[in-house]
């Protein structure tokens, strides 16, 4: 491979890799890698840290201004002793692979250039996901450059000055470490603690092991199988009972607190597609088949955003609701068995529960009855899932739409078991397999335990909370470092994890040790090989199988179950009611570090939460009642910002927050739950959320993860009880007086009546196709194509009609010829697709190299994202001074819409932002001086300037110039070398991935060319090509964020070629520009949303709230009914 | 001119000017006590030829270091990069833009008293001409530093110029910003090249009353051998004239094509016809006010009483109080176009203007703007020169946030709600901003030690010795 | 006066040679009625040095009105051109680039840069026609050698008759200049270097 | 009072004038031809670790430059030749050459005895292979800028020979920057490709060009047969920011 030492840290990504393929080789970098934790150097001592990488940058400095005598700098390439096969420098190489996860192995694609993994994708072998990926593995492949993993392996030496003691780490060799703990078990007993993971392979090692007398203990802190065992146990069955959905075929489906749809339910991604697969309206005939999602929750969740009706209810009511439910389905099915009805309603107490709603939305479910489920969530008690199963089995959809997926059991071993084994010396030994169980279940007692025993050893990919109290850390190969065999979570098939580069550090994977335990000398491939030929059917060959990533099996899906009355009859009423004094906790896993495993992964850390749009921290989200509770009871709180005039006026809806010159100032309470449990954190006024419930999430608060991750949010993990359920009753909550800011990028909730997010009911969208041109400024404004206002896509595209403009517009053509460009590219976004799963935010900037800025930088408006996801709410309360507790939630993708007469490029004095001829709207980095007005002039605020040199300064020290550390090098093996990296002072923005443009056009014209120069022999003049094979096929290009999509809400595609699928789209009546009638003539437009109410529903209402509030500003003449919702 | 004025040398005068009538002119004497011609000479040079005044060290000496903090700002700057500044997205023009107008306007008020007072034949802009022309000179300078370093990669920001280069690529003149180049690089030179050969007579004077040798060189060169012949004065007399009346065209446009950086941008507030002239009366006005705040001291320090009299500071007055409503009847009818255009973005922007989250800065500028010229009606105030001085102080100060409002308001709450956000300035950029008043004193206080503060011959020219036909009024 | 003349010859010490005559006057109405007398008398070659551009002074010497609008116009016409071509060059011609799908090349949008380089022309061809036409720099000239040519500039008029004058003559001249009321009569030489 | 300057300082500025023309003529012309690539780059010729001769390799014995740039075809990036593709030949031709041992120590590395096969003391890493030597350290000579995408696939499959950018690489003993490859460069190209177009078989034939008649002028028969093969083959080469710049 090409390697190239160059010193210049310039703005490219290709100096960047090239420098560091080298830099790898070198001593320089080896040394850095094995000195990071010197001896005697402590673990968190960043001043010295720092001190040191100031001194490596010094030294690479030098290392390149060596023979700068001549008239540039000196690059060396460096080409292989012996080059591999198949190795063509400068193309990428794609392999499948997976990514373990407590929701089972995800299958992947990972890129590779030159060895170094760069972007991942999803498997499109997996069809159910259609090659689309979660937020997660995207943003997987930076922890793989985490500066702050552990290098290594170490041994933990406690240094005492005084009465003061410091911990240091020893470096040792990860191998050695390794034979010396598969001695542990023949000395006296050894307990595994592992995370839950559904590979096969590590499973056969632990069972060896198991039977040899050595104790597994499995735990997660957010555990996904305590559902299936729960239900197991309370149908008596043997096996656990594993719920998978088959959405696709669903067309009612009632949610009760699941967010199957979000990050807190496994599989979100095949539920998303399959779902979502349903609610694609095309034309009005799909509108009648379009399906309905009535959801249930305490919290507000992406599920309950696409929710076409939703009833805010407490997690800890929800068994009650559904016993009401349950009974009002068996009462319309006249069911004879009555005492169980009058059981299920004493269950359901005389709560306060809209009981129309019930009975019209189980209406609704019998109304189709095979293809209606219901869905319980994850972090419910066993009763609701056992009352979900009861009611799906009464609909009849088992089988059909919901399905039971019998599993094996997990190891019922607890941290009881091991407490008392340690305390009778039964266990002299424990080794953490991965994880990081100190931080996730700090009630066990585990770190005790470790003090306690003689032999500790922590495999971990970072030197965190547990590894502080083991003796031993090992450090831990990623999963792109690393082989495994493993199970996708609905066991359709056996997809395997395969090392994309070898270690970069002394690491090894969890495999490896267990082997290693095992007293197994074969290394992980051999393993992997054997596990997979062990397996039954497998016809095809390993390397194929390596080549597809997927091996299918059969799912054998339980059938036959008992009647559930007996049980259901043992289920005792619990009404308990709760007020300001007495409330609700929900914990949840937080979007940006799940339980914590992703808490120093800047992507996601900056990535906005869908609903809240907070980054860098987790809140402890309050509703607007219980807010103004705490308003009332503690004056000076803030935490409801004072109403101006402009919305007393109702000019404009009230903030969700105080925001202090933009930065939210949010007070900080306590939570106590019981008498021995209470967090402490910021409060976040959350729309739409049940009174008196409060959301706390898990995974901040990490006090030893990393540079970024450290001492972010506050940590939840301590109400947290192994194996128990999620739901805490029994809170109060007490300001602590102290404020804390938090970084919300979107500061404003309402869309202020303006036609931006198009929303329509299914009902009107049948009467009216094209709802969407009769709203917003151009609906009654001159058409902007003037006269060619009919003419077809493909002549607008090619030559821009002057419409009405003083000016004639050039056509989209080659330089001073008549030749048009090959494409015309354009983008249509579904809104009514995307559930704002936030994926296609981190593909984005994984393709991109889009830096991270850091929580102060956030703070100042300064994030980086090209495509942002704008979240609305909108409520039938309209009160200016109020913030609405029941409120409708819109998604909207915002990318540079690429306008063809486009206002950024007017004002750009130096022609670094202009058109090419396939209608992009280029944007050369290097042309830039950086004024920042096609910034000020873009309409929907897409651009982004490099305040900083973001890729090359550390985000903390930024302020300090020139005079500040430089990143270190490794961070930037992960840089796209296809694209630019910024410099400071540049402008940037969305490319439409351009980088992948110019590559399928070079790939197909030199196809083109080869072909037919193979089939007709001419190289010459006699070779003729025609226009139409030198064109990129439709759906041959697909930007990153379109490829993430679960959805396939976004489509790219040629729009000057009326067959591909983005015209079709384009020409449907639901297309519309954002702000259209500026004459910006955007390339990027969005298909109007389409909600599915029922009429008969209680909180049924004509039109969608946003389109409600549209009209009653657009024309306050007639503000009349037809827009008013009946109550 | 004074020629202008001279019923006899109607030959000498280009057509257009028949057609402008002249101001009411009423007969107060433009010199007090009618003093001599040497008096006059003696006066204005002695204010070059004289010791350096302590006061004058120490202004010096204060405004240097208020100077160096603009220096240590944009080293800073250029260093770190424009996040040292408060500017974000949606708010990607700061204070830097702000600045900018606000310096250019204030130039604006040197070229017009000496180029359209002068075609307007107002004699009484003699005495004042000189001083503004070099404010001009001066706040030109200051402006031009903003958008220079503004930019990202300031490095590169000859790039603007249409130099040929190895990349073969060339600016794009769509842009204001490229016709801002053009105006305020044009508005500069002209404007020295103004101030410049206006000055020669005098120069020649100060040449021939040297006394020590340096200053007979200095003065020597820069007067150009001036011989004060009647035919340098003819050619002289002319070439003024041509200038003054291609300076008042320039100083309408520099302002007029300052607005196109808002007006043709496509943001509601700042897409709107009326920019143009509202912001060339406002720049007027400014001007006005900053040729009172400076003006007023020196003539208390220099006793220029005689020749900046009363009448000097009435009229200067009145024009504050004519810009001044002008500007405010720009304001409202904003709001009504806003209102009769029916278009709710542009509603919005105004009423955010307002009522919004800088709604305090909006305010300030109509209490400014607005409504204190307003009390340049009565003549109490207008004789009451202190006063005046406030009041003149009280314009820049609206004038510097009218131009916060338009360039914030809008931008910190544009079309999409969602990207609505919020701007606050960094220590940098007040410190950077507070520097320009430095780096502008330094430059004025070298002119006043240098440079005749006014232009003798044209003084001289309104006094009844100057008339041929021996002052018989 | 007689003596005057010679006690000046006396003073000078090198070998000049005589450049002109000149008279003072104290005011603008003396210089004014002599200038009528002067040019009735037929002289050619004489200048007025007055400290203010004094009205109507042009008419009584005969002088005609100044050419500096010529050099104006051209700078003007050239520096409209340049504007034009500069644009059409740059964005038309050599790199035509689609931006905001506003057209390559049109007299509208880039007006602007042609008006002000019009200005910017039209103002240097102002300036440099008058240095032209007024022959300046000169830095050396005889009329400095003139002891009190400094109070031109503060409050003296004076006339200056040039020996090439074809009127003039040693003897007549002075006496006719005193005639006028002309004061402090005096012959003007300067040193041959 | 007297004169202040002597006489001949009258005829300064005109001499001032003339003097301020010409410097500025000069500069100008300075910089444009120094500070620009046409100079900055052309003629860098560095010395290589191994005096490879691309005149003897390419031009006598008529090396193909694909049999060591094999890359050039299919990726963006022409790369340079891996030690093994030296030693196919030079195990055999000058094998004990001592210019090359740089290359030999590259191929075998751990390989001592240069056997090919493990021999124990050789494993010095430890990792059970044979390692690589440490790669020979070929100095760069043509670069575009970082934020230049170049693609060497789709000039040399579209009928762009080697020479168009490298020169006459078959007649260098030593390799040196023979063109400026500048933005103007390319521009130039790119805006009239039938210059460079020849049939895809003639790329790597550095000798060639196109057969005119004796009496015609060898350029303009270049630009007919470009022209046509330009319209033939539908090439029209990108001239916006996005055909290089991403």
């Amino acid at each position: 491979m090409i390697k190239e030492n160059d010193s210049l840290p310039l703005l490219s990504g290709k100096q960047y890799w090239k420098s560091l393929d080298e830099l790898a080789e070198t001593p320089e970098f080896r040394s850095w890698v094995d000195k990071e934790f010197p001896e005697g150097a402590e673990l968190l001592d960043n001043v010295q840290r720092r001190g040191f990488l100031k001194t490596m940058a010094a030294s690479f400095g030098l290392a390149g201004l060596g023979m700068s005598g001549c008239r540039r700098p000196e690059h060396t390439i460096l080409p292989y002793g012996k080059s591999p096969e198949e190795l063509i420098p400068g193309i990428p190489s794609f392999y499948a692979t997976s990514r373990p996860t407590p929701f089972g192995f995800l299958p992947l694609i990972a890129e590779s250039h030159q060895g170094r993994p760069t972007k991942i994708e999803g498997n499109p072998s997996f069809t159910i996901a259609g090659g689309s990926t979660d937020i997660y593995s995207q943003a997987s492949v930076l922890d793989l450059y985490d500066p702050d993993r552990s290098r290594g392996s170490f041994s933990r030496e406690i240094l005492r000055k005084g009465d003061e003691s410091s911990v240091r780490w020893k470096k040792l060799s990860s191998a050695k470490l390794a034979s010396e703990i598969s001695n542990w078990s023949d000395s006296g007993g050894l307990a595994i603690i592992t995370d839950s993971a559904d590979s096969l392979l590590r499973n056969e090692l632990i069972e060896n092991l198991v039977s040899t007398g050595v104790k597994h203990l499995e735990y997660e802190a957010i555990d996904p199988h305590l559902p299936e065992k729960t239900l197991a146990s309370s149908l008596g069955v043997a096996e656990n009972l594993r719920l998978i959905p088959q959405l696709h075929k669903a067309k009612k489906v009632l949610s009760l607190d699941c967010d199957f749809l979000g990050n807190r339910e496994p599989n979100s991604t095949v539920n998303s597609r399959q779902f979502m697969s349903g609610r694609k309206v095309l034309s009005a005939s799909d509108a009648s088949k379009m399906n309905r999602l009535y959801a249930v929750e305490s919290d507000l969740t992406l599920t309950g955003g696409v929710a076409d009706h939703r009833l805010r209810l407490p997690s800890s009511r929800m068994e009650a609701f559904a016993a009401l439910f349950y009974a009002e389905i068996l009462k319309l099915q006249k069911s004879k068995d009555s005492n169980l009805i009058s059981h299920l309603l004493k269950i359901g107490g005389d709560s306060e529960f809209d009981r129309k709603w019930i009975s019209e939305c189980a209406k609704d479910l019998l109304s189709k009855s095979q293809n209606s489920v219901v869905l319980p969530g994850l972090h419910q008690n066993k009763n609701l899932h056992l009352l979900a199963f009861a009611i799906n089995q009464s609909l009849g959809s088992i089988g059909t739409c919901v399905t039971y997926l019998p599993v094996s059991k997990r190891s019922s071993y607890s941290f009881e078991d091991l407490a008392i084994d340690v305390k009778e010396k039964r266990i002299s030994s424990i080794l953490v397999l991965g994880g990081n169980p100190v931080y996730n279940c700090p009630n066990s007692g585990l770190q005790d335990l470790l003090s306690k025993v003689e032999n500790s050893a922590h495999l971990g990919q970072s030197i965190d909370e547990t590894s502080l109290h083991c003796k031993l850390h090992i450090g831990q190969s990623h999963f792109l470092e690393s082989w495994d065999l493993g199970y996708s979570w609905d066991q359709s098939c056996i997809t395997p994890v395969q090392p994309l580069i070898a270690p970069l550090y002394d690491t090894i994977s969890d495999i490896e040790l267990l082997a290693a335990v095992n007293k197994n000398t074969s290394s992980s491939h051999d393993l992997v090989v054997a596990a997979y030929n062990n397996l039954s059917n497998t016809d095809v060959a390993f390397d194929d199988f390596l080549r597809i990533g997927i091996h299918k099996i059969k799912q054998s899906f339980k059938t036959v179950f008992p009647d559930t009355s007996p049980f259901l009859q043992k289920l005792k009423p619990a009404n308990l009611q709760l007020d300001e004094s007495s409330l609700e906790v929900l914990l949840t896993p937080d979007f940006h570090t799940w339980d914590g495993r992703f808490s120093n992964n800047g992507w996601m850390l900056e990535c906005p939460d869908p609903i809240s749009k907070l980054t860098w921290d987790n809140a402890l989200l309050v509703s607007p009642v219980f807010a103004k509770h705490l308003e009332s009871k503690y004056p000076g709180l803030g935490l409801l910002p004072k109403p101006t005039m402009l919305n007393k006026s109702g000019q404009i809806a009230p903030d969700a927050a105080v925001f202090d010159d933009g930065k939210q100032k949010a007070p900080i309470v306590t939570i106590q739950v019981g008498s021995d449990h209470s967090i402490t954190g910021p409060v976040y006024v959350q729309p739409g959320l049940a009174d008196f419930t409060i959301v706390a999430s898990l995974g901040f608060g990490r006090k030893h993860t990393g540079r970024i991750g450290n001492d972010l949010g506050y940590n939840a993990s301590s109400l947290t009880h192994f194996g128990q359920s999620r739901i805490l009753t029994n809170a109060s909550c007490v300001p602590t007086g102290e404020f804390k800011t938090l970084a919300n990028v979107q500061e404003h909730w309402s869309m202020e009546g303006r036609a931006i997010v198009r929303e329509a009911n299914a009902a009107e969208y049948q009467s009216d196709t094209s709802f969407a041109h009769h709203m917003g400024a151009e609906s009654h404004s001159p058409p902007i194509y003037g006269k060619d206002l009919d003419k077809d896509l493909v002549f607008k595209s090619q030559t821009t009609p002057r419409g009405n403009s003083s000016y004639e517009h050039p056509d989209h053509n080659h330089e001073k010829s008549e030749e048009h460009g090959l494409h015309q590219w354009g983008m249509s976004i579904d809104l009514n697709q995307c559930t704002g799963c936030s994926a296609c935010v981190v593909a984005c900037q994984s393709e991109n190299n889009i830096p991270v800025v850091g929580k102060d930088q956030v703070l100042r408006g300064r994030e980086m994202h090209w495509i942002r996801l704008d979240r609305y709410f909108s409520s039938t309360q309209r009160d200016g001074a109020e913030l609405p507790s029941d409120v409708q939630v819109s998604f909207q993708g915002v990318a540079c819409m690429h306008c063809e007469t486009a206002p950024c490029e007017t004002v750009c004095p130096v022609n670094a932002t202009v058109h090419d001829e396939e209608g992009l709207n280029a944007m050369a980095y290097n042309r830039c001086v950086g004024t920042r007005y096609c910034a000020n002039n873009c309409p929907y605020k897409v651009r982004r300037f490099n305040f900083f040199d973001w890729n090359k300064r550390k985000t903390d020290e930024l302020y300090e110039g020139p005079l500040g550390d430089e990143n270190e090098p490794v961070t930037a093996m992960g840089k796209n070398p296809d694209v630019t990296v910024r410099m400071r002072g540049v402008m940037e923005k969305c490319t439409y991935c351009t980088q992948r443009i110019q590559e399928s056009k070079i790939r197909t014209k030199i196809k083109a060319q080869r072909q037919k120069t193979l089939k007709t022999g001419n190289d010459g003049k006699d070779l003729i090509l025609e226009r139409d094979e030198l064109k990129v096929a439709d759906g041959g290009i697909k930007t990153a964020c379109q490829q993430v999509c679960p959805t396939d809400a976004i489509v790219f595609g040629d729009i000057s070629d009326p067959t591909s699928e983005v015209s079709k789209l384009k020409s449907n009546p639901r297309d519309y520009s954002v702000l259209g009638y500026l004459n910006t003539r955007p390339r990027t437009t969005f298909l109007a949303k389409v909600r599915n109410p029922n009429p008969r529903m209680p909180d049924h209402a004509v039109s969608p709230h946003s389109a409600r509030e549209y009209h009653d500003k657009a024309h306050p003449s007639h503000h009349d009914e037809e827009h008013s919702s009946p109550h | 001119m004074a020629t202008l004025s001279n019923p006899e040398s109607t030959e000498d005068r280009p057509a257009i000017l028949d057609k402008v009538n002249p101001a009411p002119w009423h007969e107060a004497p433009l010199v007090l006590n009618n003093r001599s011609f040497n008096w006059v000479t003696e006066k204005i040079c002695g204010i070059v030829e004289s010791k350096t005044p302590t006061w004058w060290w120490w202004c010096f000496i204060t405004a240097m270091i208020i100077a160096s903090f603009t220096g240590i700002g944009l080293v800073y700057l250029v260093s770190t990069g424009v996040g040292v500044w408060g500017n974000n997205n949606p708010v990607n023009w700061g204070w830097a833009i702000v600045n900018f107008v606000f310096w250019i306007g204030i130039g604006h008020a040197g070229t017009l008293i000496s180029a359209i007072l002068c075609l307007l034949k107002q004699k009484w802009r003699t005495s004042i001409n000189r001083g503004s022309e070099a404010m001009t000179v001066f706040a030109v300078m200051c402006a031009g530093i903003f958008p220079l370093f503004h930019v990202g990669r300031v490095w590169f920001a000859w790039w603007l110029f249409p130099l040929p280069n190895a990349n073969a690529i060339w600016p794009n003149f769509r842009s204001p910003l490229e016709w801002d180049v053009f105006a305020v690089s044009t508005y500069f030179t002209v404007s020295i090249l103004f101030w410049y050969m206006g000055m020669i007579p005098d120069l020649a004077v100060l040449r021939d009353r040297a006394k020590e040798t340096w200053r007979k060189y200095f003065y020597g060169f820069l007067a150009m051998g001036w011989r004060n012949a009647n035919n340098h004065w003819r050619n002289f007399e002319m070439a003024y004239l041509l200038l003054a009346g291609l300076s008042t065209p320039l100083v309408l446009s520099v302002h007029t094509i300052v607005s196109f950086d808002f007006a043709v941008a496509n943001l509601p507030g700042w897409h709107t016809t009326i920019f143009p002239p509202y912001f060339v009366a406002g720049a007027i006005f400014s001007g006005f006010g900053m040729v009172l705040t400076l003006l007023l001291p020196l003539r208390a320090v220099f006793g220029l009483h005689d020749l900046i009299t009363q009448t000097h500071i009435d009229n200067m007055c009145k024009i504050t109080l004519a810009t001044g409503s002008i500007v405010g009847y720009a304001y409202s009818m904003e709001f009504f176009i806003a209102w009769y255009g029916a278009n709710s973005y542009e509603g919005f922007a105004f009423i955010n203007r307002a009522f919004g989250n800088y709604w305090w800065s909006y305010w300030i500028m109509v209490s400014c703007n607005v409504i204190c010229p307003q009390l340049f009606w009565f003549k109490k105030i207008r004789e009451n020169t202190p006063l005046v001085w406030i009041i003149s102080i009280f314009v820049n100060v609206g004038m510097w946030f009218e131009r916060f409002v338009i360039a914030n308001t809008t931008l910190s709450r544009d079309f999409l709600p969602s990207s609505w956000g919020y701007y606050s300035p960094t220590v940098v950029d007040i410190f950077t901003f507070f520097g320009t008043f430095g780096f502008f004193s330094v430059l004025f206080l070298l002119f006043l030690r240098f440079l005749p503060l006014m232009p003798l011959a044209e003084v001289k020219s309104v006094m009844p010795q100057a008339d041929p036909h021996g002052g018989k009024h | 006066m007689a003596e005057n003349i010679n006690n000046l010859a006396m003073t000078t010490k090198t070998m000049d040679i005589k450049y002109g005559i000149s008279a003072t006057f104290s005011s603008a109405k003396d210089i004014f009625d002599a200038a009528g007398k002067i040019r009735e008398e037929g002289y050619k070659k004489w200048e007025c040095y007055t400290p203010i551009p004094v009205h109507g002074l042009d008419d009584q010497m005969g002088v005609g009105r100044s050419k500096v609008p010529c050099f104006t116009l051209l700078g003007g016409v050239t520096g409209f051109l340049t504007g034009m071509l500069l644009v059409w060059f740059m964005n038309a011609y050599d790199y035509p680039l689609i931006v905001g799908g506003k057209p390559y090349f049109s007299p509208i949008y880039p007006f602007p840069v042609f008006y002000e380089l019009t200005i910017l022309f039209a103002a240097f061809g102002t300036l440099f026609g008058m240095f032209f036409l007024n022959r300046l720099p000169q830095h050396n000239h005889a009329v400095f050698e003139h002891p009190n040519f400094g109070k031109t500039g503060d409050d003296k008029f004076m006339v200056v008759v040039e020996i090439e004058d074809p009127k003039f003559d040693d003897e007549d001249t002075p006496v006719f200049l005193k005639s006028l009321g002309g004061k402090s009569i005096t012959t003007i030489k300067e040193s041959i270097v | 009072m007297r004169n202040l300057f002597p006489r001949w300082s009258n005829t300064i500025p005109l001499k001032f004038i003339i003097a301020l023309g010409l410097l500025g003529g000069a500069v100008v012309a300075a910089i444009t031809y120094y500070a620009t690539p046409k100079y900055t780059r052309v003629g860098y010729q560095p010395t290589q670790p191994v005096p490879y001769d691309h005149s003897f390799h390419a031009g006598q014995l008529g090396l193909d430059c694909r049999y060591c740039h094999h890359g050039v075809e299919k990726s963006s990036h022409a790369n340079i030749p891996s030690a093994n593709v030296c030693m196919s030949c030079h195990k055999n031709v000058k094998a004990d050459s001592p210019l090359l041992e740089v290359v030999r120590q590259s191929y075998f590395g751990e390989d001592s005895n240069r056997d090919g096969k493990l021999s124990e003391d050789e494993d010095l890493n430890g990792d059970g292979l044979l390692t690589e030597g440490p790669a020979v350290p070929w100095v760069r000579i043509h670069k575009a800028p970082d934020y230049v995408y170049f693609n060497h696939a789709i000039h040399v499959n579209r009928g762009v020979s080697c020479v168009e950018c490298h020169g006459r690489i078959d007649e260098m003993e030593e390799v040196y920057h023979a063109k400026h490859l500048s933005m103007s460069f390319c521009l130039e190209c790119h805006r009239n490709p039938e210059k460079a177009l020849r049939p895809t078989s003639e790329v790597t034939n550095l000798a060639w060009s196109v057969k005119a008649d004796p009496d015609e002028d060898p350029d303009l028969a270049q630009i007919h047969a470009g022209l046509e093969l330009k319209n033939n083959w539908g090439v029209n080469p990108p001239l916006s920011c996005t055909g290089c710049h991403r």
